[in-house]
């Protein structure tokens, strides 16, 4: 049957190989032959194209990479396999090493002796001899390799930022003020995320609305930025350089132009509305409502369902007093289309749900409270004008209990930790003992204040006479087992350090309740064609050396998004992503790796078993011309369509079938001596 | 008379039907005649093999080879076809890649004969069986033994040109005897040694009317067991639909009559391993994520191996179950 | 020869997880037997049936398929797709009378360096276990293989 | 008709009499079909475990073994009992996690010819049976007698939801499926955070004053939340709570009137079925009060409104309470 190795296998005679095998010091030398194998390569490799075959102390240094260049040179190779560490280490380094010497940096391989050899294997005769396979699979199939050219792609020079907290801020800012133009799509009518609904943030305790504010402002005024509150991303189209997006910015029944965000409407609003949002549902607001009085941009918008007039057909207060008349009960969704070169995504955290934890009581006893509660209680500009009270509004607590890692270090709900916790329960302790002079005790597992200046803090809150007990809690409960404890809510907890079970009775508990994924962040994942961790939270191009990228080349993470992180993490990590774009936008064009798929049209049958595959929305199928296309620059080159067009239409370079097949072959044509191994 | 090119036909493990098909292409037929001698065509004409051993090597311009390699009566026509002829054509699927004999190569020999003289189907009540070699006052007299594992004719010898389908459809055998004429009248090119003729370089597909959309399967269907969309591909139905990996060239005969593609043409240019294709374009389009769901759903492929290589097995990269080989292996042993 | 038999598997690693999780392993100097022989493919969802056919035609005794956990795809969700083609080669593999445990299906993280190890080591057992496969006898291994084979008599030990 | 392995357990024919009659009232208008299994044996209760493991499992496994080889189309086992319910979910769950001990109680089963498979059976509480399988929907269909105005307490013990080896219930430490039962009976149901405190299991043998102090905590609890009566799933709390409660009430000079019956005989009523077939006369703090306070009261037209509690109007808004399906959802996520 045609096969389409012997047909496209090049004929012997145009393929110049040379083969370099590395002793790596020791590393490689110490279990491998090397000698012997190159020797082999030199000999029984011959017909395959192999010319030269040398090995050498350190291949990835100079004097090694100018042993490659000079063959090149002298005996005009146009192949070059170099047998030493994992592709990983040094690809890069041969690559260039080739192109340096006028060869096509894509005609030359790797093959792994070191991390898949020497390092794995002790029995010298079977390393060598699998060192001989590997290297033979290499040659085989870097004769099919052909020269590749790097994909150039125009960067679009604006940006779209997803998420209006502080890190989104921070981005929009940072790439604005270089000149460049931003998106800012916020879901909520107002930006400032859970960092405006702070009061004081740790461990300096500045206020948060004091340092925020004018951050907000400025995004609000700024000429570069284009700020879309009240709206959300529907879909993303394109790829890095030139994305199109389709964002829904919701109907705000307010005409923003006219609106000149006097309040009154809310002022004259009759519905009140308890606001689960910004005052975390300790507070009302209206059917017609700006989240904060210090709202951006401080225009508001009609609660649709909560709204009397689209309920009864009358009311209309706001519109009464409207002066500018910029009341719109007809105003329609509007739909947009951006079109941007780079995108930052920075959708933030949601509290964990305390009442998933029934025998901490949240939701039960009315005393029990989240730590977002107490943000808004603590706060000067909150429900209570900052009063640390009790759930019927007056009463101050005189002991107050704070509980860490609520929903967090638990295997029950989630394993991570939620980093700000222990912090945030600290700065808790001071404000509220700050406050009201309350007995505050702290029950935690590890107190986890790494980081500048926290420790200090830390200290500081045990000088002021917190109580931490180390334990987790069992059960926070109203039944009483005595006198002292009628009335108030008792903490079981075992204290680890004294060895015992303790009930202590407190009149206000406090739940560290830890960060999670927004609930949808794997559908805009989906959306936005990144991955998403099992928990939910949005996987870096690599955790230590990339933790701003994603696998999708244009989209950057910032913020909680990511992972849980403070305040000073979020920021650097949005500054961070802006100036990666930067440098993206500055370069004006980027060069993308050439492994990608295409579809070979006259073969192509349009028989679409391809096109749902492709999680990057690179495959578009021509209804007219009854074929598929697949779009080189948002192909990420995974190859999957390759492998599943059934007409074989479909070729994907760097790894093509017929390299992958060669390779096979060549690894195969080794086969194990029985006695070489057991010897 | 002497003038006309010599042209052969013959007929090894197969069916016939690649015979009638060439006989199917009606007046055509006559061009046949009108071009060629026909020296040798055992269906068509009185021929002794002697005949064919004495003539020139390479005297044949024309063969047209259908059928498997089965038999070492096979394999020896084949090499002398081989030996005699300029173009060998590899003529239907048999040819090209075993067809349905080449199906038998799931179980060796042994159990073929066994299934060919000793089922409930066969009227043998005295289990005769055949045998190699016979002696009678005549002398002794051989029948061709089977060969282990039924193979494709280029696993035994050189071939020219492919030249698919079970049968060829008879409008792709007119173009080729066509062209063939046209060369011969110095009209046009014979196309580069190993190339098919005589069908499309895309798949079924390509020449289906059905209407289709992005495909996710949620269970496969047998075709008898329901009612299928008659506008629709039948693959998104759920019915296994082997069109999108099959060589074009029969005008989607049985997608459009309504039947699904049980892939008669073979793999598509340049493709290794039919039933692989297919293999990993249905696993590729079924919509699950947990094992068991999707083994649910495969569950409804009966027979994978059969659906994927019903015409393709001796063409394939394994080629033969493994009983077969063992038996080959014995057979080799046998040899020596 | 049982004793002594040897194994060849043919190891395909997509380039993110499971090539890592075996570029670990060797960082570690995490041992295991030398009878995987890898090939570096982008992601398991590139793996084609194709070559799993072709590695046991050309003489391997087992392959195995790794990539990222599911759900950790570096391309979102393709070693689903994976997943799947491994699930229906089985079967069609069954039909050939190939045991489905010659071909195995492994999730290795890049941080899982020694699952891998330990995974190489089991399957190389496994496949011990079950013998030799040296399919398709003389004839099904292709020219060119054959060819280096006889090269390889004249190589001096 | 929905089919269930029954294994009662010792105390359904002796001390929780009323929870089995009650039962059998009950599973006709539920469409409940208990199939009892055969031959069954003692579970080993609470102590056999800490006594000596081996033969404890294997004692709890020849029920695990006669129900598979009962079951037919099947495969969930219900046991009423906690402590039953408890044992048989132990044994399967460990014979699963450590095969070692799977081995051995299988040896020591094969003595009887028994085998079992762990991990083959679905072991079930009655209670999630009820409100997960059949549905509360389908128990408020068959409610005739709401419990209006019945002030209700439920009390779980300490056995059933913990460890709650395969996820059937919201919470371990705070289960809630009762309280929505209740609710859907029509009943005014108790916050009563005790419900998954120890009732003192065997204390009243061991060290009365412990178990005396143990019953005083839940019973005083019961009656300051002026709960009518006590609910449980658990004859072992059923026993403590009833028989030891004059005992406690001479121990600590108190007089606590908290009667507690079986839940399933509190949904007899509301199905309007006759007390004496529940099983009611047979607790030893009486139960009348319940009947009064139903008897009085005319079951209304219109399921009366949800008890909503007081809010002062300066106060601050209390977050709602989850709703069932959300602890569905939750609960799922658990399991997953």
């Amino acid at each position: 049957m045609t096969d389409n190795i012997e047909n496209t296998s090049p004929s012997d005679a145009q393929e110049k190989i040379g083969v370099y095998v590395c002793h790596c010091g020791t590393n490689i030398a110490g279990v491998v032959d090397v000698v012997q194998v190159a020797n082999w390569a030199a000999q029984s490799l011959k017909h395959r194209g192999v010319v030269i075959a040398r090995e050498y102390k350190f291949m990835c240094s100079s004097p090694g990479q100018d042993l490659i260049e000079k063959d090149i040179k002298e005996l005009g190779l146009n192949r070059v396999i170099v047998a030493a560490c994992s592709p990983h280490l040094h690809e890069k380094t041969f690559r260039t090493a080739c192109a340096n010497a006028g060869l096509n940096p894509y005609l030359c391989e790797m093959v792994s002796i070191r991390e898949q050899v020497s390092w794995v294997h002790t029995d010298k005769v079977a390393a060598t001899e699998k060192a001989k396979a590997a290297i033979s699979g290499g040659v085989e199939r870097v004769r099919h390799h052909v020269p590749l050219q790097p994909i150039i792609v125009p960067i679009n020079p604006a940006t779209l930022i997803v998420g209006g907290g502080i890190a989104g801020i921070q981005s929009a800012l940072e790439i604005a003020d270089a000149g460049f133009h931003v998106y800012l799509v916020e879901r909520e009518p107002s930006i400032g995320g859970h960092m405006a609904q702070f009061d004081k943030t740790f461990p300096t305790l500045d206020c948060s609305a004091c340092i925020l504010t004018p951050k907000m402002n400025s995004v609000g005024t700024h000429p570069n930025i284009t700020l879309l509150t009240w709206s959300e991303v529907e879909k993303v189209d394109g790829y890095v350089g030139n994305f199109s997006v389709t964002v829904r910015k919701k109907a705000r029944k307010v005409d923003e132009e006219l609106c000149t965000g006097c309040g009154i409407c809310q002022e004259k609003c009759p519905k009140k509305v308890i606001d689960n949002v910004f005052e975390a549902g300790l507070g009302y607001r209206k059917a017609i409502y700006t989240p904060s009085p210090q709202s951006v941009p401080n225009r508001p918008v009609i609660d649709v369902p909560n709204c009397t007039y689209y309920e009864k057909g009358t009311c209309k207060a706001c519109d009464i007093f409207c002066a500018p008349k910029a009341i719109r009960f007809d105003q329609e969704d509007q739909i947009l289309t951006l079109n941007v070169g780079n995108i930052i995504l920075a959708t933030g955290y949601e509290l964990f749900d305390a009442r998933r934890i029934p025998n901490y009581g949240y939701g039960r006893l009315p005393n029990v409270f989240t730590s977002l509660e107490i943000e808004r209680l603590t706060n000067a500009a909150g429900p209570t004008n900052g009063n640390v009270v009790m759930r019927d509004g007056k009463t101050t607590p005189k002991t107050v209990g704070i509980i860490h890692c609520v929903g967090s270090r638990d295997k029950n709900y989630n394993n991570y930790c939620s980093v700000i916790c222990c912090m945030q329960s600290l700065k808790f302790a001071h404000l509220v003992h700050e406050r009201t002079g309350a007995q505050v005790y702290n029950f935690y597992i590890d107190i986890r204040a790494a980081f500048k200046d926290y420790d200090e803090f830390y200290q500081r809150v045990l000088d002021e006479g917190t109580m931490f007990v180390r334990g987790k809690v069992a059960e926070v409960t109203d039944v009483p087992r005595n006198e002292n404890e009628r009335g108030k809510l008792i903490i079981q907890v075992e204290d680890t350090l004294v060895g015992k079970q303790r009930r202590i009775p407190v009149d206000m508990v406090i739940l560290s309740a830890g960060l999670e994924p927004r609930k949808d962040s794997k559908e805009v994942a989906k959306t936005f064609g990144i991955s998403c961790s099992v928990n939910g939270w949005f996987i870096e191009k690599h955790p230590k050396l990339d933790p701003i990228a994603t696998m999708t080349e244009g989209i950057f993470i910032a913020g909680c998004a990511q992972g849980p992180k403070d305040i000073p993490a979020s920021v650097a990590q949005g500054a961070a992503a802006a100036a990666r774009v930067l440098g993206r936008i500055e370069q004006k064009e980027m060069a993308l790796e050439p492994v990608r798929a295409s579809v070979i049209e006259e073969k192509c049958s349009g028989c679409r078993i391809c096109n749902g595959l492709c999680p990057f929305n690179a495959i578009t199928f021509h209804e007219d011309r009854m074929v598929t296309e697949i779009n080189p620059a948002l192909c990420q080159g995974c190859g999957t369509c390759v492998a599943a067009c059934p007409a074989g239409a479909i070729t994907g370079t760097g790894f093509s079938n017929d390299q992958i097949m060669a390779q096979i072959e060549g690894l195969l044509m080794m086969n194990i001596e029985p006695e070489a191994v057991t010897a | 008379m002497t003038a006309k090119p010599k042209f052969a036909m013959y007929w090894a493990a197969s069916c016939g039907g690649c015979e009638i098909a060439v006989l199917n292409i009606h007046e055509k037929i006559l061009d046949v005649d009108a071009n060629f001698d026909v020296v040798f065509w055992p269906v068509a004409m009185d021929a002794k093999y002697k005949d064919v051993e004495a003539m020139e090597d390479g005297s044949i311009l024309l063969t047209l080879f259908n059928g498997g390699i089965r038999n070492d009566e096979n394999e020896h026509i084949a090499k002398l076809l081989r030996k005699k002829s300029k173009i060998l054509v590899a003529f239907g699927s048999c040819a090209n890649e075993g067809c349905i004999p080449g199906l038998a190569n799931l179980s060796n020999s042994h159990e073929i004969v066994e299934t060919a003289f000793n089922t409930i189907s066969t009227d043998n009540p005295n289990k005769v069986y055949p045998m190699a070699s016979y002696s009678m006052p005549e002398g002794e007299i051989h029948i061709p033994t089977i060969l282990p594992v039924l193979k494709t004719l280029d696993q035994v010898v050189d071939v020219d040109y492919y030249m698919p389908g079970c049968p060829p459809e008879s409008h792709q055998i007119e173009a080729v005897v066509d062209l063939v004429v046209k060369v011969l009248q110095g009209k046009a090119q014979l196309p580069p040694k190993g190339s098919v003729i005589g069908a499309g370089n895309s798949t079924v597909c390509d020449e289906c009317q059905r209407a289709r959309n992005v495909k996710t399967i949620k269970s496969f269907e047998r075709i008898w067991g329901v009612a299928p969309d008659p506008a629709l591909c039948l693959l998104e139905q759920g019915i296994p639909c082997n069109g999108p990996a099959t060589r074009s060239g029969c005008n989607a005969r049985c997608p459009t009559a309504g039947a699904q593609c049980i892939g008669c043409y073979g793999p598509a240019e340049g493709v290794v391993d039919y039933g692989a294709r297919l293999v990993s374009a249905f696993a590729s389009v079924i919509d699950a994520k947990e094992p068991e769901e999707i083994d649910a759903i495969l569950d409804g492929l009966v027979d994978p191996t059969g659906q994927f290589y019903r015409f393709n097995l001796a063409g394939s990269l394994l080629r033969a179950a493994a009983p077969a080989w063992k038996a080959e292996s014995t057979h080799e042993k046998e040899k020596a | 020869m049982t004793q002594s038999f040897e194994p060849v598997i043919i190891g395909f690693t997509c380039n993110w997880c499971s090539y890592r999780a075996a570029d670990l392993a060797g960082t570690a100097r995490i041992k295991y037997p030398p009878n995987v022989r890898l090939i570096r493919l982008m992601c398991s969802g590139r793996l084609d049936p194709t070559f799993v056919f072709k590695a046991l035609a050309n003489g391997a005794d087992g392959v195995m398929i790794t990539g990222c956990h599911p759900g950790e795809c570096h391309y979102i969700e393709q070693n689903y797709k994976a997943l799947r083609r491994f699930q229906l080669m089985r079967r069609t593999l069954q039909g050939f009378g190939i045991d489905p445990a010659r071909i195995r299906l492994v999730w290795a993280s890049a941080a899982e360096g020694a699952r891998f190890a330990s995974e190489v080591a089991s399957f190389v057992e496994e496949v011990r276990a079950l013998g030799p496969l040296n399919w398709g006898k003389n004839g099904s291994v292709p020219a060119r293989a054959a060819e280096a084979a006889m090269e390889k008599e004249e190589v001096p030990a | 008709m929905s089919d269930y392995i029954l294994y009662p357990g010792c105390s359904m024919e002796a001390s929780a009499r009323a929870y089995y009659d009650s039962l059998k009232a009950i599973s006709k208008p539920l469409g409940l079909n208990l199939r009892e299994i055969e031959d069954w044996n003692c579970c080993g209760a609470t102590e056999y475990l800490s006594v000596s493991k081996t033969p404890a499992y294997a004692l709890i496994a020849r029920n695990l073994a006669l129900a598979s080889n009962q079951a037919n189309e099947t495969h969930s086992v219900v046991a009423p009992c906690s402590a039953c319910y408890l044992n048989l979910a132990k044994a399967d769950y460990y014979m699963r996690e450590q095969p070692k001990l799977g081995k051995t109680v299988n040896e020591a089963l094969a003595a009887g010819n028994l085998h079992y498979v762990p991990g083959s059976l679905d072991i079930r509480h009655l209670l999630d049976v009820i409100v997960y399988d059949i549905g509360l929907d389908s128990v408020e269909k068959k409610v005739v007698q709401p419990l209006t105005g019945l002030r209700v307490v439920p009390y779980l013990g300490c056995m059933v939801p913990r460890p709650d080896y395969d996820h059937h219930w919201s919470d371990h430490e705070f289960p809630v499926e009762l309280d929505f039962l209740l609710k859907v009976l029509g009943a005014d149901v108790v916050d009563y955070p005790l419900k998954t405190e120890c009732c003192g299991g065997h204390m009243p043998q061991i060290s009365p004053s412990t178990a005396f102090e143990m019953l005083r905590r839940l019973i005083s609890t019961a009656d300051e939340r002026d709960g009518d009566v006590m609910v449980t799933i658990c004859p072992m709390c059923q026993l403590n709570i009833d028989g030891y409660q004059g005992e406690m009430n001479q121990f600590f000079g108190t007089n606590y009137h908290m009667p507690i019956l079986f839940f399933t005989q509190l949904m007899g009523l509301a199905f309007g079925i006759e007390p004496k077939e529940l099983g009611f006369g047979l607790e030893l703090v009486s139960a009348r009060n319940v009947l009064d306070t139903l008897g009085v009261k005319a079951p209304p037209e219109t399921p009366p409104a949800p008890p909503r509690r007081p809010r002062k109007p300066e106060g601050l808004p209390m977050p709602t309470p989850l709703t069932k399906p959300q602890i569905e959802a939750l609960k799922k996520e658990v399991v997953k």
